[in-house]
């Protein structure tokens, strides 16, 4: 009983990350018509987001280590910390909720630069070019990270004071067995904050309704007059914060690397396509079923009954939805449907 | 461009491609690509590009997991050493079944949908086949470190023939012929020779004409009644065998088979290829496996150390200003390079590099005529509408 | 990007370097090599140079360590040729290299990236030999990579130096006669750790593994296993995990509910980097279970792993096969000469692969040639002292190398950045001495050895 | 006002004058079908023209084409409203400049409100009736306002779609096939608002399978024959000429 406990608590935190991606996919799909294979560089770009606010705020200054003796070695010294002690300290454990306020105008900033540059010249396009340029433009954001900052993964953690776990079994009167890290804890209140914002920005702002509208029929947008292709650009900046914000929040959880979003691309695309293409809905809706699925699998009891399920699970959920229900579970009819 | 067909202009492209190939030992010694290794690198993925080039290129379905039919046709290659003989033929024929049964299977549920839904289908299983082997089929694939042979595997044919002279594991070959170092790389030239020739025929028959129809035309192909499946299946296990073999050659020139050669950015790879050489084209997979393959083993392997060195015919200062403005895109910053050139090929050359040489060439020969812009449109190779 | 380019291109070095790398590049062996002529693949003949390959991971999860092998090689051939100051060049005993370079040869090398991919590693190291004539390959910082890469210069017939590779198969079932390992294995660990643990905490433990599902992890395991059951442990469960799968949530979730008090973690890398930071985050090391203190033990620690768990690593034991702080005159020559060249201790991975280019040359220098055969029977049961490990033999049955080991803990109170680990304990070799035949190795044939004419 | 900024010179006609609105031998692909083949016709404002024409002879792709949709293409010719080049614009521009197209599959968004469905068209200048006015003039829609717009019945989405045309300012008005798919009754009652938007002086183009509807209603006919003007003349002669209709409408 406590170890299904953990495990849903352990499915909607992986949940709450897939939701936010796909997410941010389904809504540059829905509005564009895009497939966009370079969402999960976005995501990676997010979290690196979080390593550059890391390392300027601990932009150091070299003093020789007198504990070397073999030869001259130095250790650095934050900046922060020697003008300004222990606020600069604290400042610098602070870095990934810091990088969360820096990352939503640089992300807003790429998707713009993105959008303008690339991918509105392939609306025309077929899909197969459209995967087939962001594929290659994936390819070389993820080669930039690379040259920058490396090619190992880059850890970032969280704040000191939720560092730790929280004993989610003694508040409940249940078991103390159940502890569970806090950073995840948060990361899963996040992520339900951010797809609500998302969701209120569309249901209750006329922006919102003109997006809603064109991810339903764009044509007729257009013919009242809106310019959509303009606010789609936006919506594809929006798409990238969300896309963003979910990779530095997700840093202190997984060492950021250059081919995360790689890893976390197919995941992504499998997620949408369960939720139904271009259905919001269904894409956070899908992200937690496939996010707790996944923890489920990976039970032992499971493991033992049915070898390697939690190695393909995700896939053949998506593999029997394509074939049984192509518009996935919560899409609408002929979206995507030959 | 290759609309006035005909045996002859045929015959001349089989003859060219057959001494291009045969004396690539030749002319590829100036850049440094003339070693058997790479050599055989260049003809086996040129068969596997040609291969995917006869399903994406010719009916448009973007297969983004055919590197699974590489790595089982590597498998079975392996397993026909271990189990039966040294004998490669026996590894290719099995490899190319294994691989052929298995697009049967994969190509008959993906092609149940079309677009995007097929290219993300191939790639779930894709995905699943690269994680089972890596996990629970561990026992087939020997999971990470790759199935390899072993002196005690049991070989039950070579060992009927010869027996026991431990002199450690023997090499592949045909019939004695060993299959590493150059006599390698002429087998798989004369494999790649042949494949490029049943590509042509395929290009050239009803049935590929069919695959283009489909291409350009499904919806009205499908008012006539016409159903396109069956020719989808087997455009899909025809480019399944072609990866298959390609799979068994690696084993050959090299009796290792990896669970890396199944993940979906191995068949990213193969698709990088093809776009980069020229989709829909004859030549075009093979100049582009060749194109990627180079990068991979020579340019990748450009350290600061010769980047200096090729510089320096440059002045002093000029040396290291140019060598810190290049070096991320050489050496290790290799598929930095491959990225860029793809994107501008997407982009600008939807043709591929087939398509810019004959651009070019069409540059510098005498017009006799321009074309009509209406019609361009129609017969772009990768069917797209060239506009704003 | 500019620091590499201000340390390590110095102009001198550069030129120097590029001037004969350019030059083994260029050569087209197709029309040079005359097969018949030579006795051997990759005969330097009469040629002014010899050319190692050294096939590291530059990019991919271990691109750290393959770089500080890279850097490990590049020093090692320094000395070699004389430049430098010599580092251990000056401690090795016996010693037959002079720093006039290998038999009157300057050495000279390839490098090539092995991208931690079996294929890839295999792909480069057959460009080396069959491209650019080298007559030994070393590197790798994988088993999985070791062991292809192994098996590929026996086939071809040069030497193999395996780099980091602890697998036990690598010297066990799939030993080969060309190929040699410094690095310590498997079954050293347990050996070594057993004792520790038994000291530390007690015979009444429940481990629970989380394996690499890889020869590595299988083997790391098994010997982990026999080691702490010999001392009492019992084994609570065994759980293999894909081999870079970033978030081992899922995994350490079932450890809590257990009953186990020991988690095991057989992994390497940026894979025990993650598994555990995130096991310390799922609280395990504040747990009490069973009366006891919950613990984790790493069974192969590094100090760039260990740098990059920061301080989930303290006070959680581990081996090592070496480690910059050690006090011998090799180790700190070492110590002294990596570090002013690059400003950092090396890790254990920069010592194996220096030591392994050092070995081999010395190796070829007693034999009076580069031919593996002749090689070969020079580093058969060659005894050597002064690198590091103390007193140090290569065992001719298996090419496995015999020395102390280290067992090792997270400090406490770490004084810089580099010194993470603390040496707990030094194993003498006798403890972690097997047979042969042991069980664990069993199963493989070293083969004859290969000219590869 | 959108004349303060023309986006092209003036026209000049034969006579000297320029028309209202005008359509100049426009050339229209879908893809590569070629539908619209060369059709030119002109109206004056306030004037009401019957767009007729068998199935398939291009009627809707004309209308799509004169509203700027993204199929058809136009690869050839000249539109003009009030002097400014209709043909250079995109479809939000030509919606700006006064052009409104009521689609005929009605296009109500869904997923939108009916009240959501009316401001949509109200984001962008220039705008026509107030919210408050069409309410006035449409009671079912007020009623049904906060109801999801393709929950509605036929004739009401008929109706929202109209609603939805007016609640911008228009210059002309193009109704595609108001009638299709509607009850007789519901077809009266859209006849009666559309006579009413007659009276109110709305210049419009409407394309009708039922030809007689639309004659009723309008002042003009163009009949269209695969891709070519084959008629333009009164409304009145097409109800009269016989021969005509059986030809080229088929009744």
């Amino acid at each position: 009983m406590d170890a299904i406990f953990l495990q849903v608590l352990n499915g909607l935190d992986k949940g709450g990350a897939y939701a936010l991606i796909a997410l941010g996919l389904t809504l540059v799909f829905g509005t564009l018509g895009v497939v966009n294979f370079a969402h999960g560089a976005l995501f990676m770009l997010g979290a690196f987001c979080a390593v550059s606010v890391q390392s300027i705020l601990t932009i150091s200054q070299k003093v020789r280590d007198e504990s070397i003796t073999f030869f001259e070695a130095y250790k650095e010294i934050p900046y922060l910390e020697i003008w300004w002690g222990e606020t600069g300290s604290i400042i610098i454990d602070y870095a990934v909720p810091i990088s969360i306020v820096v990352a939503i105008p640089v992300m807003l900033l790429i998707g713009l630069a993105m959008e303008r540059g690339l991918i509105r010249h392939f609306y025309k396009r077929t899909h197969a070019e459209q995967i087939l340029v962001t594929f290659g433009l994936a390819i070389v954001v993820q080669e930039i990270i690379k040259a920058n900052f490396g090619a190992n993964p880059i850890p970032v953690p969280a704040p000191d004071i939720v560092s730790g776990s929280a004993n989610i079994g003694t508040w409940l009167g249940m078991s103390d067995t159940i502890v569970y890290p806090w950073w995840r804890l948060i990361y899963f209140v996040f992520s339900l904050t951010v797809i609500a914002a998302v969701f209120a920005f569309l249901q209750l702002t006329t922006f919102g309704m003109v997006v809603r509208a064109g991810m339903r029929n764009r044509e007729m947008v257009g013919l009242l007059g809106i310019d959509i292709q303009r606010k789609f650009t936006i919506v594809f900046g929006l798409g990238a914060v969300v896309a963003g914000v979910a990779g530095a929040m997700y840093t202190p959880m997984l060492p950021p690397d250059y081919h995360m979003g790689m890893d976390f691309l197919v995941l992504s695309f499998v997620v949408v396509v369960v939720g139904g293409m271009g259905s919001l809905g269904g894409a956070v809706a899908a992200g937690f079923l496939l996010g707790l699925l996944q923890s489920f699998a990976a039970m032992n009891e499971i493991k033992s009954l049915i070898p390697g399920i939690d190695q393909i699970i995700i896939y053949l959920v998506a593999v029997i939805i394509i074939l049984v229900r192509p518009r996935g579970l919560f899409g609408r009819e002929g979206v995507m449907e030959d | 461009m290759m609309k006035q067909t005909s045996a002859t202009k045929d015959l001349i492209i089989m003859l060219v491609f057959i001494a291009a190939v045969l004396t690539a030992p030749i002319w590829l010694t100036p850049i440094g690509a003339n070693y058997p290794d790479l050599l055989q690198k260049f003809a086996i993925y040129g068969i596997f590009a040609i291969g995917f080039n006869i399903l994406f290129g010719l009916t448009g379905y973007l297969s983004f997991g055919h590197a699974v039919f590489l790595g089982i046709g590597s498998y079975a290659a392996v397993w026909s050493f271990k189990l039966l003989t040294m004998n490669i033929l026996p590894a290719i024929l099995f490899a190319v079944m294994w691989s052929g049964l298995f697009s049967v299977i994969l190509g008959y549920i993906s092609l149940r949908r079309s677009g995007i839904y097929f290219s993300i289908l191939t790639l779930a299983f894709a995905q699943m086949s690269y994680n089972l082997a890596y996990s629970v089929l561990t026992p087939i694939t020997n999971g990470e470190t790759g199935l390899q042979l072993r002196l005690a595997d049991p070989r039950y044919i070579d060992n009927m023939f010869t027996k026991a002279v431990s002199e450690g594991i023997p090499s592949t070959n045909l019939f004695g012929i060993k299959m590493s170092g150059y006599s390698g790389f002429y087998f798989c030239a004369v494999v790649l020779i042949i494949c490029f020739w049943i590509s042509l025929k395929i290009f050239r028959s009803p049935f590929g004409l069919t695959l283009s129809g489909i291409k350009s035309n499904q919806h009205r192909m499908k008012y006539t009644g016409f159903n396109p499946r069956p020719y989808l299946l087997a455009a899909f296990v025809i480019s399944g065998m072609y990866a298959g073999l390609a799979g068994a050659l690696l084993a050959v020139t090299d009796p290792l088979a990896g669970a890396e050669r199944m993940q979906w950015t191995a068949s990213g790879e193969v698709v990088l290829m093809t776009i980069l050489g020229g989709l829909g084209t004859l030549i075009g997979p093979v100049i582009g496996a060749g194109v990627i393959k180079y990068f991979e083993n020579i340019f990748s392997s450009i350290g600061d150390q010769n980047l200096f060195e090729m510089l320096s015919w440059l002045p002093e200062g000029m040396q290291s200003i140019v060598a810190y403005v290049i070096s991320p895109f050489v050496g290790s910053g290799w598929h930095l390079t491959l990225g860029l050139v793809f994107m501008l090929i997407v982009i600008f050359l939807p043709g591929g590099l087939v398509s810019g040489f004959s651009k070019l060439a069409s540059t510098f020969r005498p017009k006799k005529k321009t074309p009509q812009p209406v019609a361009s449109t129609v017969s772009n190779a990768s069917g797209t509408k060239e506009g704003e | 990007m500019s620091k590499i380019i201000t340390s390590k291109w110095s102009r001198r070095g550069v030129l120097k370097a590029g001037a004969v790398t350019g030059a083994a590049i260029s050569a087209p062996m197709f029309f040079t090599r005359n097969a018949f002529a030579a006795e051997f693949l990759n005969d330097p003949g009469s040629a002014a140079n010899v050319t190692f390959g050294f096939n590291v991971p530059q990019t991919g999860a271990y691109a750290d360590e393959g770089g500080d092998e890279l850097r490990a090689y590049q020093l090692a051939v320094k000395h070699i040729n004389g430049e430098g100051d010599g580092g251990m060049m000056n401690t090795m005993k016996p010693i037959s290299l002079s720093g006039s370079g290998v038999l009157g040869k300057k050495v000279t090398y390839v490098t090539g990236d092995t991208q931690t991919k079996s294929d890839a590693a295999r792909a480069s190291a057959k460009r080396m030999i069959e491209k650019d004539g080298v007559t030994m390959v070393t590197g790798g910082s994988s088993s999985g990579v070791a062991i292809a890469v192994q098996s590929l210069c026996q086939e071809a017939g040069v030497i193999f130096m395996a780099g980091l590779t602890h697998s036990n198969d690598t010297t066990g079932k799939d030993k080969r006669r060309n190929g040699f390992r410094h690095f310590f294995n498997a079954y050293m660990s347990g050996a070594a750790l057993g004792p520790v643990l038994e000291k530390n905490y007690g015979n009444e433990r429940n481990a629970y593994h989380l394996t690499a599902d890889y020869t590595w992890g299988w083997t790391q395991e098994a010997s982990m296993i026999a080691s702490t059951e010999n001392i009492g442990w019992k084994t609570a469960a065994t759980v293999k995990t894909p081999v870079g799968a970033g978030d081992f949530s899922q995994f350490i979730t079932p450890v809590l509910n257990s009953g186990a008090d020991t988690l095991i973690l057989n992994h390497y890398g940026k894979d025990m980097i993650n598994s555990l930071t995130q096991a310390v985050q799922f609280g395990l090391r504040d747990k009490q279970v069973n009366g006891k203190d919950f613990t984790i033990v790493v069974p192969l620690y590094s100090r760039l792993m260990a740098q990059g768990a920061g301080d989930n690593v303290k006070g959680i034991f581990g081996s090592t096969n070496w480690h910059w702080s050690l006090p011998d005159a090799g180790s700190q020559a070492f110590v002294k000469s990596f570090g002013a060249e690059y400003g950092f201790p090396p890790s254990q991975a920069a010592h194996t692969c220096y030591v392994q280019a050092l070995l081999y040359a010395d190796a070829c220098e007693r034999a009076g040639t580069f031919m593996p055969s002749e090689v070969i029977k020079q580093l058969e049961g060659y005894k050597f002292d002064g690198m590091g490990n103390g007193p140090t033999e290569y065992r001719a049955e298996d090419h496995q190398c015999f020395k102390d080991v280290l067992v090792v803990k997270g400090k406490e109170n770490p004084s810089s950045q580099f010194d993470v680990l603390e040496v707990v304990e030094v194993t003498p070799r006798a403890q972690v001495e097997y047979k042969p035949d042991h069980e664990m190795f069993a199963g493989g044939d070293l083969g004859p050895a290969n000219n590869g004419v | 006002m959108s004349e303060d900024k023309p986006l092209s010179l003036e026209p000049k006609t034969e006579a000297g004058e320029m028309p209202y609105f005008s359509v100049r031998d426009i050339h229209a692909y879908y893809a590569e079908s070629y539908i619209v083949q060369g059709v030119s016709f002109d109206i004056n404002e306030k004037e009401i023209l019957a767009l007729l024409g068998r199935n398939g002879a291009g009627k809707t792709s004309t209308m799509r084409a004169i509203a700027r949709a993204a199929a058809p293409e136009i690869r050839g010719g000249e539109i003009y409203l009030q002097g400014q080049a209709v043909h250079e614009m995109q479809d939000f521009q030509a919606a700006r400049a006064g052009i409104q197209l009521v689609p005929e599959d009605r296009a109500i968004i869904p997923g939108l409100t009916v009240e959501e469905n009316i401001i949509l068209a109200q984001i962008e200048e220039p705008i026509g009736w107030p919210l408050e006015q069409i309410y006035g003039h449409f009671p079912r829609l007020a009623e049904r306002r906060m109801q999801m717009g393709t929950t509605l019945s036929g004739g009401e989405q008929q109706m929202l779609a109209v609603a939805r045309a007016l609640a911008r300012d228009i210059k002309i008005l193009l109704l595609d096939e108001p009638y299709e798919g509607l009850a007789p009754t519901i077809v009266r009652e859209i006849e009666t608002i559309l006579l009413e938007l007659k009276q109110l002086g709305f210049t419009s183009i409407i394309v009708e399978q039922n030809a007689v509807a639309a004659l009723k209603l309008a002042d003009r006919a163009v009949i269209l024959d695969t891709g070519v003007v084959v008629y333009d003349g009164s409304a009145q002669e097409v109800l009269d000429n016989e021969e005509l209709r059986h030809e080229y409408l088929a009744i």
